[in-house]
């Protein structure tokens, strides 16, 4: 164990440091779209080795050795420069990935280098009304016709759709197959005709999610990733990056420090709440349940890095389900503090992805967030299962008789 | 010695659940909520035909002479229901006129409060979370009144307001009155909206007996919210049993797995047990003055609390479909919210709780 | 609702505790032995209709009108007295409203009036080292040879088996028969040859379970109480006053006052506890739960005065799974409060039943018996389950296919 | 930047527990926990065969010159064990003497230290809960020592202790000095054996380091109650698995009931995710001083707390059986219990944690 870095990482962070100076752009280039700044300095990144590391080059990556400590120091500094580097966007951090592993060479050449530039954007369709937790019981069907997948039903909780140029999701191809069995991993055009999307509204007031509505939309046969039938275990390696980005520790320890300037901002008989002996309690004892994730996520890093992952599983896999709880911890106490501010409607801003820290609406709906983070990737008695079945070698829950 | 509510009491029950269940049935409930005003006049007037503008009030003044546990059992279902009105400040504001008020002003303003030609609304908290009447600090000058008043709800329908003045004292106001000011808040439960009112040197009547009922005023403002969530968590509850039951998942109902039987059998555990301490403490405002004030502290921190959590649950047993606007659980999650907060969070009713107990 | 005692009652009160002064016994009845005293002073209680007051007088009982404020003015009283009047023994309120209920008149007449005087002791067999919470799976055999049962096998959790007279339980009559269908409820005289008895050690280091050991004890073919194999039916009217008891009221009321008074005796910061904040959060939460569980007692009470107990099943249910869990509470902010009092082993006397109130060695006993009461009386996931299933209407669990 | 264990340190753990398997199985510390004296004189031999007398000492005076953090990891499989020895004391006292002793009470105690030649212990606790350096009260006179000390673990083994007087100094006393007496108490955890230790004018030497070291001292022994925890901790989550996996009910596995097999989740997603906390404070302790007093303090309190959480729920899974005295779960859930308190409760570390982060 040596938590310091060495002069080597101490000037290779120097080093990026002085590119981020680089961030914003200036001169001529501020005048054009963010958008298109925004790609034109993720490329500049990229060249330099700093984003997209695990990328090859052929497909628009940096293609670098795997190096724990510079992508943290990466993504501290990216961080620290509000640059745009890695983005965290479902095509980049779930369909890249799949495309790499699974996907046809025609596939990785259109679709990686634009997506991880940002110039293709992505939605998720896996969700249906009728299928959470239990992705097999999907009933939005792909029929193949001629050249072409045609596709009816309806997807829900898909962030983004309005803004994505595709989506990746799982389809029915197959519906004679039993389950899991007859499901296909296709990638469709979201401005194909047919698709009609509709904003699902949050009890927090926002819409960060979407209904998706198919009526007879087309998209070319080789749109599959993966074989047909086999959509399930193509989606499983996606779904393996959502569930680690549920438990983002960066995520934790903003909220984290937050509720601490919360109890600092706070009185509580004339006096900051933190002061006070029973909110202190409170504090404390969350900020062990912060310390375990947040070392737990460094080690989880040094198990990548060291090629050693395989002794991890049980805290990866729990990292989830810990997370959750802390999360839920962290906004009741935030709206014990607030009190009667707690009481006051979010605004939509609030109730959205990068809302304004440390307001009373921000926490009030990531109370409402954080018990849906228990729902969604998997709910959390999902996850108790999978811990136990996985991890601990429990047997699998009774079933009926099929 | 009986411990139970009595026939009338359960027909009393009955009677305003028959009405919710017809007036004011979660499809209609929606209406409201996502409406502009959050009021449904004739939600109101039906209410006020069955005698709930004046249950407690006395029978001379048109009321239905009632005690605070009817008031309780009444609050309770209207919980369930999550009903819209202005019922809750309307019951605090009379409680305090008929408390607190001259014979001039109970005769004046009571019947018409039974009646419900006037609405009325108790004006309490301040800012910083100033609920409690040694933490008034509007003051008064020559007879007219001057300071800002936060969580008033329905304020907008208000006629007539009790406001909570410095000295723990209760004035009146009437909302036509000069230099009163009432600004809508977005409240987060949009079936008990809210505003803030500023009073900028508004002519008032002090109620003579104010500050001697400030605080039981204020005990009976608590068991409503107590009541109100008990009602709430129930509905709740069954909401869940309703969709658990019908909801597949991996080929059989969602109840048929033990962690969710579990988890609603807890939450029925849970707030099962706690309709007896609603009882008592509503029972103690009427009969028990000693231990009136404790037992509404304990009763509105236990129970908005523990329904809150049967929220949570309700939550997040409805899975994602439970996070959307469309979905009814947030309509009792968000007035669960309101009650467990309004008048003081239970970590203040609980350092009420044990000061009053003496600890 | 009236919880005004009427004029009536307090005469009634009066009239008990004037009766009362005759405890304990004076003159040469005071130097009889303590078992016979409070025969004779139970007798008394009979004969003025205070003990015993739901059974008839043909079997020993008092018979009189259920008027539950009588009752509770005689539990109360004689409390304060500290005089024999109804036992809480198994026998009196388990085997004695069983023989009421399902007995044979011999049975009644030969076993209930001594079992409430106290004449007889009896001890439960139900509980084997192989079916705890799963009576169904009991493995203890009796044979009917000739005109006696003959019983081999083991029995555990058996309180006062080395001072009872009497043994009521469950045995296995038809290997053959299915589960429950197979078990018949007998009863056995605890002095036959081939009883052996074995102290079992508790962890708080007190014995108040035994193993009871059969080898070919011999019982005879009439002591069955119902019928051969409808054992299982016989022993859920028994269980049913199991589960009340465990729920006693008196009994949390006596542990959350000595709870406070522990608060109040207990320095933090050179100042009692009961005054620190966070202490004082918990005492008080604590005390919603208390007085939740308190006035619900109240309210069944009623509610069987009334004749109305169907329209309290759920809260009867749910009162044991509340009580457990507001036991746990209360011990566990006891031993917060004790720090390292809570460190030193229990006597025997501490961890054994009417232990010396408020010592830490009691509490730090109460505290692991707290635990070990979800489990006794049906586990905690038991109670759930019934709960679920009978009260709310939940559906039963999914069984792997016999 | 690294942030695991080496190689080496996992070879460190696989020898203890070897080891431990090997020498004290369960059945084995089942003779020595209801035993008289608590204490096998072959299987510390053992111990101390293996460098766990003087591990962090240095190679110098014998020692294994080994970091905070590899003591945690020993530890953590000594919790595992529930192993019986007067490791816990020996090693507090070794480390007041590394810090704070002078180079000749260094040269004359540590070699035998670290062989064992000499056992020590060290005496911290006094009444009323006074763990802390600040709060500890004996006074010394011209040499001598006088007052008593609590909870001294395997003081009836020890031949030297060091001893927490007041100005948060530390000193040494012979056990074999005139006035020192030993009372064994009747502790709950049979693991590892109290005694109360009084003092009457016994002859002592002053670490001349003492007071600047006290605090050091104090937190690596919370990190090694804080170790011993985790290791303890999962040593009950995996004795649950394999009851719960053989035990039937119902005609199934226990395991296959969806409640129990999310308890047993619970508990191991709760125990697996301090580990890493555990290492960290550890290494804070060698390589972080700034941070060290405040990650020991919670690391102490989380672990501790969420270990008997754990052994809580070990114990209700193992149904009645699990109340028994024979029943293996109750040593390692009162050697929780121990650890627990032991040192200061959870809410007594999380105020200091909570002062040390400068709340």
């Amino acid at each position: 164990m040596n938590l310091e870095y060495s002069e080597e990482y101490v000037a290779f962070r120097a080093e990026v440091r002085e590119f981020l100076q680089g961030w914003p752009l200036t001169g001529d280039e501020a005048q054009l779209p963010v958008h298109e700044q925004e790609i034109r300095f993720r490329r500049r990144g990229i060249e330099r080795g700093y984003v997209y590391r695990n990328f090859p080059r052929a497909y628009g990556g940096s293609e670098q050795t795997p190096d724990v400590l510079r992508e943290r120091i990466i993504r501290e500094e990216y961080a620290e420069a509000s640059a745009p580097g890695d983005s965290a966007g479902q095509g980049p951090s779930m369909l890249a990935p799949t495309l790499l592993e699974l996907g046809t060479e025609a596939q990785r050449e259109r679709f990686i280098a634009p997506t991880l530039a940002g110039e293709i954007s992505w939605c998720q369709g896996y969700s249906e009304p009728g299928a959470g937790s239990d992705l097999a019981s999907l009933q939005t069907r792909a029929e193949l016709q001629g050249d072409e997948w045609v596709i009816n039903g309806h997807k829900i909780w898909t962030t983004t759709a309005h803004e994505a140029d595709f989506m990746f999701g799982l389809f029915r191809t197959e519906p004679q197959a039993p389950k899991h069995a007859g499901i296909s991993y296709l990638l469709v055009d979201m401005k194909a005709p047919g698709i009609e999307i509709r904003p699902l509204r949050e009890m927090t007031g926002a819409s960060m999610f979407n209904e998706v509505f198919f009526d007879n939309v087309r998209t070319p046969a080789e749109n599959i990733v993966g074989k047909r039938g086999e959509g399930w275990q193509v989606s499983r390696a996606t779904l393996k990056h959502e569930r680690n980005l549920i438990g983002d520790p960066n995520f934790m320890r903003r909220a984290y420090l937050s509720l601490l300037q919360l109890a600092r901002d706070t009185t509580r008989n004339g006096r900051p709440a933190i002061e006070d002996p029973s909110i202190r309690q409170e504090l404390a004892q969350i900020e062990g349940f912060f310390m375990s994730l947040e070392y737990t996520g460094a080690r989880l890093l040094t198990a990548t890095a060291r090629n050693e992952e395989a002794k991890v599983i049980l805290p990866m896999m729990t990292m989830k389900l810990y997370g959750t709880d802390l999360r839920q911890r962290i906004t009741r106490l935030a709206l014990d503090l607030l009190e009667n501010r707690s009481l006051i409607a979010p605004t939509e801003e609030e109730g959205s992805h990068g809302a304004p820290e440390g307001r009373p609406g921000t926490w009030t709906a990531d109370y409402m967030s954080a018990i849906a983070i228990s729902i969604a990737g998997g709910a959390s008695n999902i996850q108790r299962n999978i811990i136990g079945e996985r991890a601990l070698g429990l047997p699998r829950d009774l079933r009926t008789p099929k | 010695m009986d411990f139970g509510i009595s026939e009338e009491q359960e027909l009393l029950q009955e009677t305003v659940r028959g009405f919710v269940t017809n007036e004011c049935p979660a499809t209609h409930l929606r209406e409201v909520f996502d409406g502009e005003s959050g009021h449904d006049p004739e939600l109101w007037a039906g209410m006020l035909e069955m005698g709930l503008g004046g249950l407690t009030l006395s029978e001379d003044f048109g009321g239905a002479g009632l005690d605070i546990l009817d008031l309780a059992l009444v609050s309770e279902v209207l919980g369930e229901g999550a009903v819209p009105s202005p019922f809750f400040g309307h019951t605090v504001a009379g409680l305090a006129l008929a408390w607190g008020g001259s014979d001039e002003q109970k005769a004046s303003w009571l019947p018409r409060l039974a009646s419900g030609d006037v609405v009325a609304t108790a004006a309490l908290a301040e800012a910083e979370n100033r609920w409690q009447p040694e933490q008034w600090s509007l003051e008064t000058d020559k007879g007219t009144l001057t300071g800002s008043k936060q969580f008033v709800t329905s304020a907008d329908l208000a006629d007539l307001l009790v406001v909570g003045i410095s000295g723990g004292d209760l004035a009146l106001v009437e909302r036509s009155a000069d230099g009163v000011d009432v600004t809508p808040v977005e409240g987060l439960d949009r079936t008990r909206r809210v505003a803030e009112v500023n009073f900028d040197s508004a002519s008032c009547e002090i109620l003579p007996g104010g500050n001697r009922v400030a605080n039981r005023v204020r005990d009976a403002a608590l068991i409503l919210l107590a009541a109100d969530s008990l009602g709430a968590a129930w509905n709740l509850i069954q909401m869940t049993i309703d969709y658990t039951g019908t909801r597949q998942q991996f080929g059989t109902n969602l109840t048929q797995f033990q962690a969710v039987k579990h988890q609603i059998a807890n939450m029925a555990a849970d707030i099962e047990q706690t309709r007896a301490l609603c009882w008592y403490a509503a029972y103690a405002q009427d009969q028990l003055p000693d231990d009136a004030p404790h037992a509404a502290a304990v009763a509105k921190a236990h129970i908005t609390d523990r329904a809150m959590e049967a929220a949570r649950d309700a939550f997040e047993l409805h899975g994602g479909i439970g996070f959307t606007w469309e979905c009814d659980v947030q309509m009792w999650f968000k007035r669960c919210m309101f009650n467990r907060t309004v008048l003081g969070t239970p970590e203040i009713q609980r350092e009420r709780s044990a000061a009053l107990a003496g600890w």
